[in-house]
């Protein structure tokens, strides 16, 4: 039986860690720090398991439940309550979270050991575990709220955490205003849920879908269909926190911050909170089908459009970074269709494998000396012969390769994509089999750009290039077995009967459970096209190796914009940082300094002074000026009077 | 010719009582011809009260005036006396000089 | 005990008044007055924050009333009483009072060398004068605190303040004065139409026709609006912040700014509702330009005082946003707000003088990686920071959280709701690039290398700040529930005056038909 | 009917030696244009039956202040002539509007008076029985006994005023002060001096 | 008439104070002309104070239940009539009498440090300001036009030899002969009121005018020329009250004058003048209320802008007083302007408090020298608040007292003028009179701000008499005690309006 004690212990387990690391390094140390929040964090992992392994596997009659610690906020009609919603898509994200973050930790021992801010670093890595565990254990919006800024302010410690670093400092700001932009819609949606749902409780919320759909709310002067209204906002939430379409810009940026944080926090755990997020209103998304295709359109852009550009970045991370952009766009996609089992399982197996990329990566760059230009790098494969094997294995995974993870989850989603027998479905099929393409073209590119050829950097640097120690691998080994097997261990995942009413699926949504009736040739398309990728990757970067630059030339324009991001960033700039700049320098130049104070309120200063001024002309000294003024004064008054 | 009434004198004293008042501000000479308007003034209203109180029948208008002109003595000596102190210290009698203090 | 507690807002009002006067008759030379009249000061405010606590302690929250109410005679010729009272509105405001003043006394051990016992003197003056208006159940008596307070806080900014101190002293008295004196007109207007009485709480519910209450909401409203201060009376605020001592910022910004709002809780919305009702569509305007533009200028400052000091105006738009929605939850938000922007904006002030007395600078391009030098300043600044921004889990989300989701449900006002949502965007863009250029970075010039790390007076000054910040954050019901049982009944009388006023127009519109 | 003649003659002269006195540019015949303007309005006084009054005009004015106003003028000197027209003329402009304006409403007024009026054009000057002076006398020490006393003081002011302004002693005249000169003492008179040689007294 | 003849003592009884203070004027004559130099200065004084004292007694030991008369008079002299009195003693003259009198003998122990510094002290002053003093209790009690005059005329004619007293220094002169020449033109406006007045009711007593004027008669003969003799005669009054436009004198005799008798000048003759213009007002006036109000507005916003907004232009603290003075004047005014008798204690209460810190500023600016020098710019009190604290204190709290801050005297008095204002249906004119007392709160601030804000290292010379300093902190005690416990301040005119009312009803 899985108490709430246990879940409890589960959550506050890293804040206490935390607290401890953050406010009493000075008495127990760097290494009392870190070991005080790796165990901490490893416990909760553990428990994690052990959760997990009960709500999926032993006891099936283990029933969700929900549990509260105590009252936050009660005023009026308003009452919230701190608690946990245990269910069996909490327990997968316990899982994925706490085991990631786990392994995270350990790997951070030996990534950061000779940084001299390591017990800040790990306090704040245990702050953001705890702050995503409490998003995923949240019973109700508010608190997943919590969970959700507070993750955005693990976020931003965490990629600025080399405060020297000007570019780590500009990124964790854009990290966190972008993903604030997007609260707003989560915000102005837990607004919405109160005045209509009378209550921001999940279980609330869900009980009065059924009644309420047909209900319409007067926004901004428009009335909107209640439930399409908050699921909108939601989704707005979620796209910046995983860096959709329009908000993605943060993500890459964020790759500043030391590498083990962008494998927690930018693969597998904080960007997937709006899969998760979409997952746990899938009540109220499935009665909102004008916002699903929304979903469903976004999610497959992105898919293709991070895809892109991943292509042609030369940061081994911003490669990887937008890699994870396109893969939550499956995920979203996923969800917008309907299978938000698929979306939730591609989740947990992306974790595993895109983690494992990562401190692959971080491994590659702890190897030669913090180096991340692809460019400079080439012939590591026998420097680092244990990094090259993980990099394989997560590459594999990544690009859908059976029997790696990520080929059955990522089936799963094109072929729910597939069966769905609706337009959307058909396109979403389309382009996640032309994304996953892409993704087995750059995964080649990442892998043999890295490992093979002549290296291309410093010499010097080469020459004392090593492989990680042990503190280092050993987690990436772990990650390797969830990359490796979580794919068929978990392939109950994609079934909604699995979840047990923790997702919800209307009957409309047919895609997820006829997946398994694809035709074989539309089944085993994608993988094809995938290989293909995977060998066009070969060709340009392991047999031609001056090919690459020949098509860049010849594409010309179409590279650069690409290469540029789309231009996105620079729009934004133009558009949102001058616009803002702008506006903020004339409403202070003119409102303020001008109108404001200087016409209104010196003005009207100036203007008594001024009539001072004038009155004391009047004041001439002459005694017969001052007669005149009585003679005259009398003459006004009774020319008034008189008539 | 009408018979002189009240209205005569009345208006008498009040062009009487305007050209001292305007005396007062186009004399551009010394401040003594202020001191000789302000009497004219008085004057005036001499004249009003006298006027009045005849008019009426009442005495009690040129006890006033009687009041005014024991008054108005004191006063010229006051005047002249400030006057001549001011010369002392300015070495001029001019209406335009009396202007240290303005503003 | 028993006396004391009866008589607790009188020791409350007078005690701190009683060590002002102490100050002034220190005897001895220049340095044993300084130091004398510090630790005098710091005792004096210590007890009043004692004794303010202790009344908190034995506040009653279910009790929607004036509590510890002490009424005598003043002023018998004109029927004004010495009238004192706390209610679930003011309590939080007093204690609140209560803790600053001995924080600023802290603030100014150091930085403040002349004429101590003056401004010790000032400080505890002030003190008593606010804790008296929020404590005022007499009109005139609250208007003779209201007003009093300005020469202490005027002297505080002439006399300590900054290079351009005389403009921004000579600024806030008149500006803030010129809005008192046509409350003042207002106020002797409801005298004579309450019977000749001060009283308060008589005129709650009084009866006043609608084009009466729309000149006296009027009147009301620019002293609030500038003590507040609302856009656009709030061109006062940004030098006297920037021109005070810290620890004059620090109690304008935590106390003084709340007394406007204040003013609108107590004043316009019980006395005169249907001018409420009929000015709240234009104050949720002012109140969302407030947000969003006093936001956007905050960002454009060179001057990090300033910065902060546009952002107060900016946060207490929220608060007349929520106080004008009307709904328990906002108006409890804006109570919550108040008392969470005291502390914030406090410790901002706080932060920044602490940098000011190593550095004597507030350009913000003089700052810069302060990080390196001064980590504990660093974290410090970190956190009230975001709790400026509203971080959920600080005390400032739980008020705007309260205050935009019950606007967001009063009539009319949802546009604005979203429009101040900006503002929390906005918030984060100026707070984190402030931090960003001041605290990170490498360190900018030598002398920000040789800075001198926090010292204990310095900390501690800070604690209680910070562990409000978190306290409030995670339990802001031990806050919340001073002020529940006040804010429904304020609410409830004023949507059923506002429901009848309604009712009575619908029947006039009839009538008229007919 | 005479009356009214010299009525008009007297108010005419009165009128022309008022604008004599503000008009003509040497304060001396200013002077002498204020005592034919005081000469006239004492025919005035007597014309209308007021006799004690237009004596005493005669005497206290033309026999008091009209001197002292020449004393002063004589004594200070300030007869030199300053007219070089600073006066702006809008200055001058405004003044005479002003007069014009109020002369202009006080004769209105009093036609309005007299023309809508009952009273005001009924009145007759009438002429008592009893003597003008003895009238005065007779009220004015009872029944303004008070009011006398207090005028009194007014010129106990005018002769301390006058006084306490204008006395001065005079530096550098010689008086003779007998208590010092009898209380001289031969230490403060003699000096013995004793020559040295060669260098003489000196 | 044959009854005039006897003694009456009950005919006298209500003047004895004035009829004493007449001798003692004329026992200080001689007694100074032939003391010995050395002790004349003191002798007279002491006289001098006693004498005040006498008339204190006099004037408190005979308070009236109800009105009383002297002097009566026959009227209509000739055609005999009823008999009316030329003085009046009620509770009224009795405030303003005692307040007089003690406000007198207050700012004579401003004088004797400056005329001594000065080296021009003569014993003439003391007797100077005992007839002015005797003039203003006249003025104050006149019942009639007539008395009114001659107690105006005393009083100037003693205040233009004071101004001008400093014969040496030009501005004294300059400033008595501007003071004497407009003043003189101002009586003249008075007198030519008043004889239209008079020639228009045949009444010159208080009680007949207001008799004459309550039966209408008067008026439909001759509304405009009696229209014309009502604003001519209350330029006359407005005049010495120096309210605006009729003010143009007051900055320059401040400044000319010596400065003790500048803080006499602005105390006495304000009360004078303010009571008998309130009692003119109230009494023969009264019932051409509808035509004075409008008059009575339009002094009151003048005097207040005026006032207020060339005070803020000031460099000389005696001119910035005599701005001051004019501003609050036209305060004073709001509540007369609602032509309510009822309004006549706020009014009275505020001249009370205007006098207590004027007198207090005084002190403050007769305190402070520079070099020997006594301050007159406002600059010189730069840095005071550091060289001197006691009294920057002192000055600071008259100050805001000034500015209308409470909880000090003066805020509480305006309070009550804009109370009443409000109360009679002149709220246009109060939101005006606390605009610009916004702008009257600048000048009094800057004058703080010198004294704290700015930097000063100038010494002032130390010694400063235990007199003037005890006027100095007595004011202030006042001010704040006012402030707090209002109470006793607007009880006393409360009573004052009582008899004023008293006489309204007893005519009307």
């Amino acid at each position: 039986m899985i108490s709430a004690d246990i879940i409890y212990t589960i959550v506050l387990l890293p804040l206490a860690a935390s607290i401890i690391a953050g406010l009493f390094r000075e008495s127990i140390g760097h290494k009392g720090a870190m070991g005080v929040t790796t165990t901490s964090v490893v416990v909760s992992a553990f428990l994690s398991l052990y959760t997990f392994y009960v709500m999926a596997f032993k006891d099936q009659a283990q029933p969700a439940f929900t549990h509260y610690l105590y009252t936050w906020i009660e005023t009026g009609d308003l009452s919230v309550r701190f608690g946990v919603m245990v269910n069996k898509l909490t327990a997968t994200m316990l899982l994925v979270v706490t085991s990631v973050s786990a392994c995270v930790h350990v790997y951070s021992i030996g990534y950061m050991a000779h940084d001299p801010h390591r017990a800040r670093f790990f306090s704040y890595l245990s702050l953001f575990t705890f702050t995503m565990l409490a998003l995923v254990t949240a019973p109700n919006l508010l608190q997943m709220f919590l969970g959700w800024e507070g993750v955005g302010l693990a976020s931003y410690l965490l990629i600025g955490f080399w405060f020297k670093k000007p570019s780590a400092n500009a990124a964790s700001m854009k990290a966190f205003i972008v993903n604030r932009v997007a609260d707003l819609g989560l915000l102005l949606a837990i607004f919405t849920v109160f005045w209509t749902f009378g209550s921001l409780e999940y279980a609330d919320i869900f009980a009065q879908v059924q009644n309420l759909h047909t209900e319409y709310f007067n926004f901004l002067g428009f009335d909107i269909h209640l439930l399409s209204l908050v699921a909108m906002l939601l989704f707005i939430g979620a796209m910046g926190k995983s860096a959709q379409l329009g908000f993605h810009t943060w993500l890459p940026d964020a790759m500043e911050g030391p590498t083990p944080v962008s494998a927690l926090i930018h693969a597998a755990t904080m960007v997937t909170a709006g899969v998760f997020l979409v997952a746990r209103m899938s009540p109220l998304f499935e009665f909102s089908p004008s916002v699903l295709e929304i979903v469903t359109w976004v999610g497959g852009l992105t898919a293709i459009f991070a895809a892109t550009i991943g292509m042609t970045q030369h940061d081994i991370k911003r490669v990887i970074a937008y890699s994870t952009c396109s893969q939550l766009g499956y995920m979203f996609f996923a969800c917008g269709i309907g299978a938000y089992p698929a979306a939730i399982f591609h989740l947990t197996t992306h974790a595993f494998f895109k983690a494992l990329l990562f401190l692959g990566a971080g491994s590659v760059i702890h190897g030669i000396s913090d180096e991340q230009d692809m460019r400079k790098m080439g012939g590591l494969k026998f420097a680092l012969p244990v990094t090259y094997f993980i990099m394989l294995i997560g590459s594999l995974a990544l690009m859908g390769i059976p029997p790696f993870a990520g080929f059955f989850s990522k089936d799963l989603i094109l072929e729910s994509a597939f069966m769905s027998q609706t337009h959307s479905g058909m396109w979403m099929y389309i382009l996640g089999t032309a994304a996953a393409f892409m993704t087995a073209f750059y995964s080649a590119r990442v892998f043999y750009l890295t490992f093979y050829g002549k290296n291309r950097g410093e010499e010097d640097v080469y020459k004392h290039a090593h492989e990680s120690g042990l503190v280092m691998l050993a987690p990436m080994f772990v990650l390797v077995v969830g990359a490796v097997l979580s794919g068929w261990v978990l392939y109950d995942m994609g079934n909604l009967d699995w979840w047990k009413g923790a997702l919800f699926i209307a009957d409309y949504h047919t895609g997820l459970a006829n997946a398994h009736d694809i035709a074989w040739q539309w089944k085993y398309l994608p993988l094809a096209i995938v290989l293909f990728g995977g060998f066009m990757g070969t060709v340009f970067y392991l047999w031609k190796t001056d090919l690459p630059v020949k098509v860049s030339s010849a594409l010309g324009v179409i590279y650069t914009f690409v290469y540029r991001k789309w231009m996105v960033d620079e729009l934004y700039h133009g558009i949102f940082v001058c616009g803002v700049k702008c506006l903020a320098h004339k409403f202070h130049k003119i409102g303020d300094v001008m109108i404001i104070d200087g016409l209104l309120v010196n003005g009207c200063a100036k203007a008594a002074n001024l009539s001072g001024l004038i009155a004391r002309r009047l004041q001439t000294g002459y005694v017969f000026h001052y007669a005149f003024a009585v003679v005259l004064g009398v003459c006004l008054f009774v020319t008034w009077l008189l008539f | 010719m009408e018979n002189v009434a009240l209205h005569h004198y009345l208006i008498l004293s009040a062009m009487l009582f305007v050209v001292g008042l305007i005396g007062i501000f186009l004399n551009r000479k010394s401040i003594i011809i202020i001191l000789m308007c302000i009497e004219l003034m008085l004057l005036s209203v001499n004249i009003n009260f006298v006027a009045f109180s005849a008019f009426l029948g009442d005495l009690t208008g040129q006890i006033f005036t009687f009041f005014i002109l024991t008054v108005a003595a004191a006063e010229v000596s006051i005047g002249l006396a400030i006057l001549t102190i001011f010369y002392r210290n300015r070495h001029s009698g001019d209406v335009e000089d009396s202007n240290l203090m303005k503003g | 005990m028993e006396t004391i507690n009866t008589h607790m807002l009188s020791i409350l009002t007078f005690l701190p008044l009683v060590g002002a006067l102490f100050m002034l008759l220190i005897p001895g030379n220049e340095e044993v007055r300084s130091n004398n009249a510090k630790k005098l000061a710091l005792l004096f405010s210590l007890v009043t924050l004692i004794l303010s606590l202790s009344m908190l302690a034995g506040f009653s929250t279910t009790n929607p009333g004036m509590q510890y109410e002490v009424k005598a005679g003043w002023i018998d010729t004109l029927n004004a009483h010495y009238h004192m009272g706390v209610d679930g509105i003011s309590v939080l405001f007093v204690v609140l009072t209560a803790l600053l003043t001995p924080i600023c006394i802290l603030v100014s051990w150091n930085s403040i060398t002349e004429r101590v016992p003056l401004y010790m003197a000032a400080f505890l003056s002030l003190e008593a004068f606010v804790i008296g208006v929020f404590c005022a159940l007499d009109l005139l008596l609250f208007y003779v605190f209201w007003e009093a307070m300005l020469i202490p806080m005027f002297l505080i900014i002439g006399v300590w303040g900054g290079e351009n101190r005389v403009y921004a002293a000579l600024k806030f008295f008149l500006y803030t004065f010129l809005g008192s004196v046509l409350m003042l007109v207002a106020l002797v207007y409801l005298y004579l139409e309450n019977g000749s009485s001060f009283d308060i709480l008589s005129m709650h519910g009084m009866f006043l026709d609608t084009p009466v209450q729309i000149w006296l909401f009027l009147a009301f409203f620019i002293a609030f609006a500038v003590k507040v201060p609302m856009w656009p009376f709030h061109t006062w605020l940004p030098d006297a912040h920037v021109q005070a001592p810290t620890a004059g910022s620090v109690i304008l910004a935590g106390i003084l700014l709340k007394m406007g709002a204040y003013g609108f809780l107590r004043f316009s919305m019980p006395i005169l509702p249907e001018a409420t009702y009929i000015f709240t569509p234009y104050i949720y305007a002012l109140s969302a330009i407030a947000i969003v533009y006093t936001a956007l200028v905050a960002f454009a400052q060179s001057d990090v005082k300033k910065m902060i000091a546009y952002s107060s105006v900016s946060h207490m738009g929220f608060v007349t946003l929520g106080i004008f929605a009307a709904t328990t939850e906002s108006v409890q938000g804006a109570v919550m707000q108040m008392v969470n922007h005291g502390i914030v904006s406090s410790a901002l002030f706080m932060l920044i003088g602490v940098i000011y007395d190593r550095m004597h600078t507030r350009e913000i391009e003089k700052f810069g990686g302060i990080v390196n030098r001064m980590p504990i300043y660093a974290a410090l600044f970190m956190l009230f920071t975001m709790a400026a921004v509203g971080l959920p889990g600080t005390n400032s989300f739980v008020g705007e959280f309260l205050i935009l989701t019950g606007a967001y449900g009063a009539d009319n006002a949802q546009l604005y709701t979203v429009i101040a949502c900006l503002g929390i965007v906005l918030g984060a863009v100026y707070m984190l690039s402030l931090y960003k250029r001041m605290i990170m970075g490498e360190p900018k010039t030598q002398e920000i290398m040789r800075l001198k790390h926090m010292d204990r007076r310095e900390k501690w000054m800070f604690a209680p700040l910070a562990v409000l910040v978190i306290v409030l954050g995670f339990a802001p019901n031990h806050a919340l529930k001073f002020t529940e049982a006040s804010v429904v009944k304020l609410v409830a009388d004023y949507n059923v005056q506002v429901a009848d006023m309604k009712n009575t127009n619908i029947q006039l519109a009839q009538w008229e038909d007919k | 009917m005479i009356a009214d003649i010299l009525f008009f003659m007297f108010a005419s002269i009165l009128l022309a030696g008022s604008l004599g006195v503000v008009l003509s540019k040497n304060p001396m015949y200013s002077v002498l244009f204020l005592v034919l303007s005081f000469f006239n309005a004492a025919g005035l006084f007597l014309l209308i039956g007021a006799e004690f009054l237009g004596l005493l005009l005669m005497m206290v004015y033309v026999g008091a202040i009209a001197v002292m106003f020449l004393f002063v003028l004589m004594t200070v000197d300030m007869t030199q002539q300053d007219d070089d027209g600073k006066r702006s003329p809008l200055f001058v402009t405004l003044v005479l509007v002003t007069g014009g304006v109020l002369l202009f409403e006080i004769i209105i007024s009093i036609l309005a008076g007299v023309a809508s009026n009952t009273r005001l054009s009924e009145f007759v000057a009438t002429q008592s029985d009893v003597q003008n002076i003895v009238q005065l006398g007779q009220v004015l020490f009872t029944n303004y006994v008070y009011p006398f006393i207090a005028v009194s003081m007014i010129l106990l002011v005018g002769m301390v005023g006058a006084i306490v302004l204008t006395h001065r002693k005079r530096e550098g005249a010689l008086k003779q002060d007998i208590s010092e000169q009898i209380g001289r003492t031969r230490e403060e008179s003699i000096e013995i001096v004793t020559p040295s040689l060669g260098k003489g007294i000196s | 008439m044959t009854m005039m003849n006897e003694f009456n003592w009950h005919f006298y009884s209500a003047g004895i104070a004035e009829i004493f203070v007449m001798v003692v004027c004329l026992v200080l004559l001689v007694a100074g002309a032939f003391s010995h130099k050395s002790v004349e200065g003191k002798f007279v004084r002491n006289l001098t104070m006693l004498g005040l004292l006498g008339a204190l007694v006099m004037v408190v030991g005979h308070i009236p239940e109800v009105r009383e008369f002297a002097f009566p008079v026959v009227e209509h002299a000739m055609p005999s009539g009823a008999m009316v009195s030329l003085f009046v003693n009620d509770k009224f003259t009795v405030f303003l009498k005692v307040f007089i009198i003690l406000s007198a003998m207050l700012s004579l122990y401003l004088v004797d440090d400056y005329m001594t510094r000065k080296k021009t002290r003569k014993y003439e002053y003391d007797i100077l300001i005992l007839l002015s003093v005797l003039g203003a209790m006249i003025m104050v009690s006149a019942a009639d036009l007539l008395m009114l005059y001659i107690g105006l005329e005393l009083m100037s004619f003693s205040l233009y030899i004071l101004t001008a007293f400093h014969r040496k220094e030009a501005k004294s002169s300059e400033a008595g002969l501007k003071y004497f020449i407009l003043g003189s033109i101002a009586s003249g406006l008075l007198l030519f009121g008043m004889s239209y007045i008079y020639g228009l009711t045949g009444e010159t007593s208080f009680d007949g005018l207001q008799q004459a004027f309550a039966s209408g008669i008067a008026i439909q003969d001759a509304a405009m020329m009696l229209t014309f003799a009502m604003v001519l005669f209350i330029t006359g009054m407005a005049f010495k009250i120096s309210a605006a436009p009729f003010h143009m004198w007051t900055p320059d005799v401040y400044e000319g004058a010596p400065t003790p008798v500048t803080a006499y000048m602005a105390i006495v003759p304000k009360i004078a003048a303010m009571g008998i213009f309130v009692r003119v007002l109230f009494e023969p006036l009264m019932y051409m209320a509808d035509q004075w109000q409008q008059i009575v507005i339009a002094l009151s916003i003048l005097s207040m802008a005026v006032g207020s907004l060339m005070a803020i232009v000031q460099n000389n603290i005696k001119r910035l007083l005599a701005y001051s003075s004019i501003a609050n004047i036209g305060f004073m005014l709001v509540p007369v302007a609602t032509a309510s008798i009822h309004a006549v204690d706020e009014a009275m209460s505020y001249l009370l408090v205007y006098c207590m810190m004027t007198l207090g500023v005084f002190a403050v600016i007769l305190s402070l020298r520079l070099r020997e020098k006594y301050v007159e710019r406002i600059e010189d009190l730069s840095g005071l608040s550091k060289t001197n604290p006691s009294v920057a204190a002192a000055l600071a709290i008259l100050m805001f007292s000034l500015a209308g801050v409470p909880p000090l005297a003066g805020f509480m008095v305006k309070y009550q003028a804009f109370k009443v204002g409000v109360e009679m249906g002149l709220t246009w004119l109060v939101i005006v009179a606390v605009l610009l007392s916004v702008v009257s709160a600048y000048y009094c601030l800057r004058v703080v701000k010198v004294m704290y804000f700015d930097k000063g290292s100038e010494v002032y010379s130390p010694e400063v008499p235990s007199q003037i300093r005890f006027i100095m902190w007595a004011m202030v005690a006042l001010v704040v005690g006012f402030g707090i416990l209002p109470d006793t301040l607007f009880q006393i005119p409360a009573i004052i309006q009582q008899s004023l009312m008293d006489a309204t009803t007893f005519n009307g």
